[in-house]
Formats: C-alpha cells, structure tokens, sequence
C-alpha cells in the first residue's frame, strides 16, 4: 500500500506541475501543448481513484477532442503568440488575487483533511433499485434512471452551445459548411492513419456505449470516441464537415432529446410519471435512448469542434 | 508453479527491459542535438518499450480477450507513432521549424 | 508483484515526466509536440502498469488513448488557418 | 494519508492555480485554459467524495461519478463556445484582445489600409 500511495503522490505533484506550466508559460503553444498532457495524467488520477468511467470521458474528451479544439484555436491566432504581462494587473493586483487563491487552496486542504472518511454515500441506494432498471453499472444507472432528468437537460445544454457556436457565422456563410481541415493536397500517411483508425474506433465507440450498461463506459465515453475519428476524417479530407443547413445532420443532432422526451412523456401515460420507466421494460428503453443519445453526442462534439460555417455552398 | 514461477520472470523481465527503452527515450528526447534527431529517438524507443511491457503483462490479465485488447492497443500506438512522426517530420522539413 | 509493477509505474511516470522538459524548452513547436506523444505513450504504460492486469476497465481506458494517441499530433501538423481565409486576411472586413 | 486525500490536495492546489490564472490572465485563450484547469480540479474533488463514499462492493459512490461525467461534456461544450467567440473576435479585429487600447491600435491599423 505505501508504495501506491507513493504512487499517487508522484502523479499528484506532476498533475500540478503540469498546472503551474500550463498557466505560468509565456508561449501560448506550449500552454495548450501542456493541457493536452494534462488532461492525459487526470485520466490517470481518475484510475487512481477507481473512477474508470470518469476516467474513459475525460481520456476521450478531456485528452482528445478538447485538445483538437484548442490547438486548432492556437494556430488561427498565431499572430498573439505570448502572453502579455504588461496589460496583467499591477504587482499589488497580482499579489492580492495571489493571496486570495492560496487562501482558497489552504482553506480547500483543510476541508479534505478534516471531512469526514469515510464520507457520506449514496452508494446503498444507488445499488438497490439497480435490478429494477435492468443495468450493472450503477454510474449508468443514475446517468440513465436516477437522475435521467439532468441527463436529458444536459444533451440541451450540449445542442444549445453547438447552436452558438453556429450563431457566431457571418451572414452570408449561413447555410454553409465549416472550413475545417481543408487541405491543398491529399495527405497519404494521414489518409493511411484514418483508414486503420477509423473503423477499430468505430467498433471501439459501440463497444464502450454496449459495455457501460454493465462495465465502465457509456454514452458519452462513446460518443465522444465516434466525434474524434470523425475529425479525424475531416482532417484527412475523406468527407467535408455537413452543411449547417442539410437536414438528415439536424435530424442526428436532436434525436437524442427527441428520443429522450419521447420516453419522458411516454412514462408519464405508461409508468408513474415523467422520465419514470415501466417495469420490466427498463433495459430496453435505457439501450434505445442509449443509441439515439451516442449518435447525438459524437454529431454534436464534432461539430463544436469544426466550429461555425465559414464558407457558402454556392460560391 | 514452476510455469507461474516462470511467467513471473517473463513479466520482470519484460517490464524491465520495457522501461529502460523508456529511459533512452527520454534521454533520447532530451540529449539529442536537433529536433529530427529527438523524432527518431521517440518514436524508436517508446514504441519498443510499450511492447515489452504489453508482453510483461499478457501473462497477467485475467481473461483472453483482455489480452487481444492489450495487443490492438499496442499496435493502434505503433500505427499511431508511426503515421504522427512522419507528419511531424514532413512539416519540419517542409516549413522550417514550425514553432 | 503487485508493488514490482507498481515500481514499474513510477518510474515510467518519472521517465516520461523529465521527457515534460522539452514541453518547457521546446525550442520548436515540434519538440514540444514531441514531449506530449511520449507522454501519451508512457501514459497508457503507466495505466496499465498501475493496473496491474487486476482492472479490467484499464485496458478500455487504454483503449480509447491509444485510439487518440496520434489525435494531438494530427491537429497540430494539420490545423491552421483555413487556405480560403489565408488569401485575403483583411478583405472580408468592409 | 491515504491514495483520495493525496489527490484531494492536488485538486485543491489545481483549484487555486486556475482562479489565479483565471484573473491575472490577460489574454482570452489563456483564460479559457485557466478555466479548464480550475474545472478539472472541481471535477477531481469530486473525485475524492466520490472514492471516499465507497460501499457496498463499489469502489465509490456513484453520485458524484455521474455528476462530473456531464460535467466534462458541458465544460467542453462551455470552452468549443468560448473558443468560437474568440476566433470570430479574432477574425474581426486581428486581435483576441479585449481592453480598450487594443481595439483602439486595430481602428488605427485599419485607417492606414
């Protein structure tokens, strides 16, 4: 055990390195270079915590499509390279904003110091209605059962950002397609790559959204494996990101919520109120919205990604 | 017990040698005079150095398809090290040094 | 053999933590790059290690990085601004 | 000291680095990773309570697990937004800055052209 928690130190004071690099270097490259890595190792604190679903989101969010979105980000501004010390605050500011953070800090230590261990769970209640809704895995089943409600309001929120990030468009670009890896020539080793990738992540995608129900996974670690091989795709210039304006994409991107309220509603005629599930049938209805929510999920965060249409269909 | 005895070792010694392909490599990376040098000692050394340790810890998996896993995810990184050096080292030779 | 793979675990994790340094001296973007894919690598090593064949939902972790392992490396050589924006940097203001 | 309350100090410090960062940082895409880095640390808090509240054969309550899930897809799609904000503003003035004398240097910039 002491070397596990030898272990743990180590990760813990590299974690914050990384943090200290990440905010402290004056190349914006590396600052976003060093995220990327630090999202890598809080994959591997969330391991360390026996959190493995936690952990598979944030290796393929966290790690992979925030990194895509954030480097891309750093080469269209590559112009403003540095950060600029001169426009910070005066030292007196920086001091106090300083003082106030450590004060947070200490104040954060001492409350995981003097919590109560073991804390308060919900963990017996969480595992005693699992039969009822048919799952093994009891994050997915409050993902999915529990709390389903936050679930569904947070595919909202998920549509809701993309629906910005659209909305940020020039006018006459309305309607169009996102100018997101564009290439002057096609890119063999890329293409290579995306050919092998694309069809184990695939598999990899449906394989983690069809464990989570009983193992570590889910839907969301899914869908965000299926967003970042299609950027990958675009990347390699195989497909051209979809219009905005096309209607199968807008039919993909809210089947999820559709499929969700569908059954919300339904549980309010068939079962004993909204998003309540009818006995027995609780499995089956979790895997079908579990499907429609993957697609939307990998739909939408690839498409956040690409960003807003910056180029007509008609030239 | 003398083929558990013998797994152990296999894993020992894999595992060891694995992570001394990681030690060059981060002596590669740091020592190395030039950036195309660094590439190659990167993707050489940490490629090997996953191996064996995926063949340290074949023997330790509790079921088969966990060890078809470990062995796609080996070669997914070797695809990967592979196609990204060669990126990387086109664009430094096409484009200066990128920074 | 549990404590020899975790021994195993940190020192990759160490290894791969002094490879950070070319994040910090860089000095080309590529170098920095360079430092994250060994990370990535060492990443999924030190997952598995840690692990110790015990957990089975390491091996999808591992999984889903080795699927992303040459993501960041992709998005650095290929993103940029786009080549239709490039030729006219100021004439889509008026 | 045990594996949570270890990774719980780190979280902390994590929490302390971000909001610094996030208010001295002048420059809007070192904000949003500033952002980033203080959520993630929420998130491993999290993390903690989460390990802390094992039972009944599970490594940790579910709860919290559940919770930071959506909440690492809702901070990515928080920073895709920001991230566009920023490119659109980039787009517009050549700059990402946003005090009054950088938009007043790109006025100037675009009377001389």
């Amino acid at each position: 055990m002491t070397i596990g928690v030898g272990f743990s130190i180590a990760l813990g004071l590299l974690i914050l390195a990384v943090a200290v690099f990440t905010i402290g270097t004056r190349d914006s490259f590396a600052a976003v270079v060093a995220f990327v890595v630090y999202g890598l190792l809080l994959s591997l604190g969330w391991m360390n915590l026996y959190c493995p679903d936690v952990a598979l989101t944030e290796a393929a969010v966290g790690g992979g499509v925030t990194g895509a979105l954030l480097l891309n980000a750093c080469a269209r501004v590559r112009s403003e390279k540095t950060s600029d010390f001169k426009k910070s605050p005066r030292w007196i500011g920086r001091g106090m904003a300083g003082l106030l953070c450590l004060a947070l800090s200490s104040g954060l230590v001492a409350v995981v110091i003097l919590l109560p261990n073991p804390a308060p769970t919900l963990a017996p209640e969480a595992t005693r209605s699992l039969s009822a809704t048919g799952l093994g895995n009891p994050v997915t089943a409050v993902l999915m059962a529990y709390r389903a409600l936050d679930t569904m309001l947070e595919k909202v929120v998920l549509l809701l950002a993309l629906v910005g990030v659209w909305s940020l468009a020039s006018d006459r670009f309305w309607g169009g397609r996102a100018t997101f890896g564009h290439l002057p020539e096609p890119d063999r080793p890329l293409i290579f790559l995306t050919r092998v990738l694309a069809p184990v992540g695939i598999i990899a995608g449906i394989y983690l959204f069809w464990v989570g129900a009983d193992a570590p996974g889910g839907a969301f670690a899914g869908g965000a494996i299926l967003s970042a091989i299609w950027i990958l795709v675009f990347f390699a210039g195989l497909s051209v990101v979809p219009a905005v304006g096309s209607l199968g994409l807008r039919i993909v991107l809210s089947v999820g919520i559709i499929i969700f309220l569908a059954a919300g509603v339904a549980g309010i005629s068939m079962a004993a109120g909204f998003l309540a599930y009818p006995a027995g049938f609780a499995k089956p209805i979790i895997v079908v919205i579990e499907v429609a929510m993957t697609l939307s999920i990998g739909a939408t965060l690839g498409l956040l990604v690409a960003g807003p249409p910056g180029e007509s269909l008609k030239p | 017990m003398s083929i558990a005895v013998a797994l152990n070792i296999l894993t020992i010694v894999a595992v060891s040698g694995g992570a001394f392909f990681f030690l060059a490599g981060t002596v590669g990376l740091l020592r190395f005079p030039d950036t195309l040098t660094r590439l190659h000692a990167l993707t050489k050394a940490d490629n090997v150095g996953l191996g064996l340790i995926m063949i340290g810890l074949l023997p330790r998996v509790a079921w088969p398809f966990d060890a078809l896993k470990l062995i796609v995810v080996w070669v997914l990184v070797l695809v990967a090290s592979a196609v990204s050096s060669q990126l990387i080292g086109r664009k430094l030779w096409r484009g200066g040094d990128g920074s | 053999m549990r404590d020899i793979l975790f021994c195993g675990a940190g020192f990759v994790l160490a290894m791969v933590a002094l490879g950070l340094i070319r994040i910090l001296r860089g000095p080309a973007a590529a170098d920095r790059m360079m430092a994250a894919q060994l990370l990535g690598t060492g990443g999924i090593a030190v997952l598995l290690l840690a692990a110790g064949g015990g957990l089975a939902a390491a091996v999808d972790v591992a999984l889903t990085l080795a699927l992303l392992a040459a993501f960041a490396a992709v998005a650095f050589v290929k993103s940029g601004t786009p080549p239709k924006l490039d030729k006219s940097p100021t004439g889509e203001k008026g | 000291m045990n594996v949570p309350t270890i990774l719980g100090i780190c979280a902390a410090g994590l929490i302390g680095l971000g909001l610094f960062s996030l208010i001295v940082e002048p420059q809007p895409l070192r904000k949003i990773l500033a952002f980033n880095v203080l959520g993630n640390g929420v998130f491993l808090f999290f993390g903690v309570v989460a390990r802390r509240g094992a039972a009944v054969g599970l490594f940790g309550d579910p709860i919290p697990q559940a919770l930071v899930i959506t909440g690492i897809v809702v901070g990515f799609s928080a920073t895709a937004l920001a991230v566009a904000l920023l490119l659109r503003l980039f787009d517009e003035t050549g700059s990402t800055s946003l005090g009054d004398d950088a938009q007043k240097e790109s006025k100037s910039e675009r009377a001389d052209s």
